[in-house]
């Protein structure tokens, strides 16, 4: 299955691109497909403490437990700073 | 009564503040936050925002109906600013109406909190010579 | 840095709000006190604000003074409309400028409290039938 | 001496009159100045508690020790409602 990768600040100069397409297998599951993603995409275990980083599937903070389906909205980036 | 949005346009924060009025309330207690000059003694030149829109929208809409659940207030208000700002320039507007003014100062002041633990939204500091996008404090005092 | 003022003429929350941004500060917390239409379930007509105006300013500058040493900020201003007002126009704003907005939050709430205990302005509400010069409530809250 | 004596809100409304005049014994202390002016000016006493009134003594709130001096001004008013 195909996913959609986001990166925003931070993440997004680490890695050089804002969004990346990703295929997993399907089933992953939430903390898996983070693994995958800190593998494939470079930049990201080299400037980031990966265990600050926040993960987030269809817009929604990800507890780690989820399961990933085609088509789903991904995005890792670092703890937000606004305000 | 709630309203929250992202945009790239200056704020206006007396507009925002007056926004809703609400006829049971006589207190609306308004956060302007505002883009510092100096950070930790270091001079900022300006600042740029960049927000996960969607999903910033999102988390802006739960912790307002947080908010309203868990406090005796009737109206809330975010704002939002992306892109460049300048130094002075209102980054985030908060606006808390209520019947009485307690709820609205303590709700605001969670708000903000909360904001800066919960919504994605980063900030980059660009100075004379560097810059570097801010990585949030978890206790969400800055 | 300070202000404070009476006037009979609409006040403007953003205006004043805005008035002071220091290059400090990243945070102004901004009361802002309007007409409610119900009080204790009576449905008020209008309001008409009296002040002792040159003990006003003079008890209003005290507080301001007092904020300004008890609290880490750098600005406060604090207008008082007078007259007649209609539901839903503010009749004070209350605005403090503080790098850390914690100060801010405190201070601005400590200043209303303090201002609705000390300073000598009144407050008639008229209703359908009738009228009330309303008594202070010590406590400082209502 | 004279002094100007000056109500507002509802000691205004129970006077009568928003300043009124009145001759004081020269070195009259705060607390017998205010005495002095519930009995002379009625509707003070009718109307309030006036354990509650303030009274203020050249725009500042008195502490009933002050001595008061030709040409002051008093004021006596209800706990204040502003805000």
């Amino acid at each position: 299955m195909k996913v959609k990768v986001l990166f925003f600040g931070a993440t997004a100069d680490s890695v050089g691109e804002r969004e990346v397409r990703l295929e997993l297998p399907d089933g992953t599951f939430a903390d898996k497909a983070l693994e995958e993603i800190l593998d494939k995409c470079e930049g990201l275990r080299e400037n980031h403490d990966v265990g600050q980083l926040h993960f987030s599937i269809n817009q929604e903070y990800s507890n780690g437990k989820e399961t990933i389906c085609d088509g789903d909205e991904l995005a890792v980036f670092t703890a937000v700073s606004g305000g | 009564m709630k309203f929250f949005e992202l945009t790239s346009e200056p704020l206006d924060v007396g507009a925002i503040a007056r926004r809703i009025v609400p006829e049971e309330c006589g207190a609306t207690v308004t956060l302007d936050g505002y883009v510092r000059k100096f950070t930790k003694g270091r001079e900022t030149d300006y600042l740029v925002y960049e927000a996960y829109e969607p999903m910033a929208l999102k988390e802006m809409e739960k912790l307002i109906d947080k908010a309203l659940d868990k406090y005796e207030i009737a109206a809330v208000g975010i704002v939002h600013r992306l892109g460049k700002l300048d130094i002075g320039e209102t980054s985030v507007v908060i606006s808390v109406s209520s019947p009485h003014r307690r709820a609205a100062f303590e709700s605001c002041e969670w708000l903000i909190k909360e904001l800066k633990r919960t919504v994605p939204i980063w900030k980059k500091e660009v100075y004379a010579d560097g810059e570097v996008w801010v990585e949030g404090d978890v206790s969400g005092e800055q």
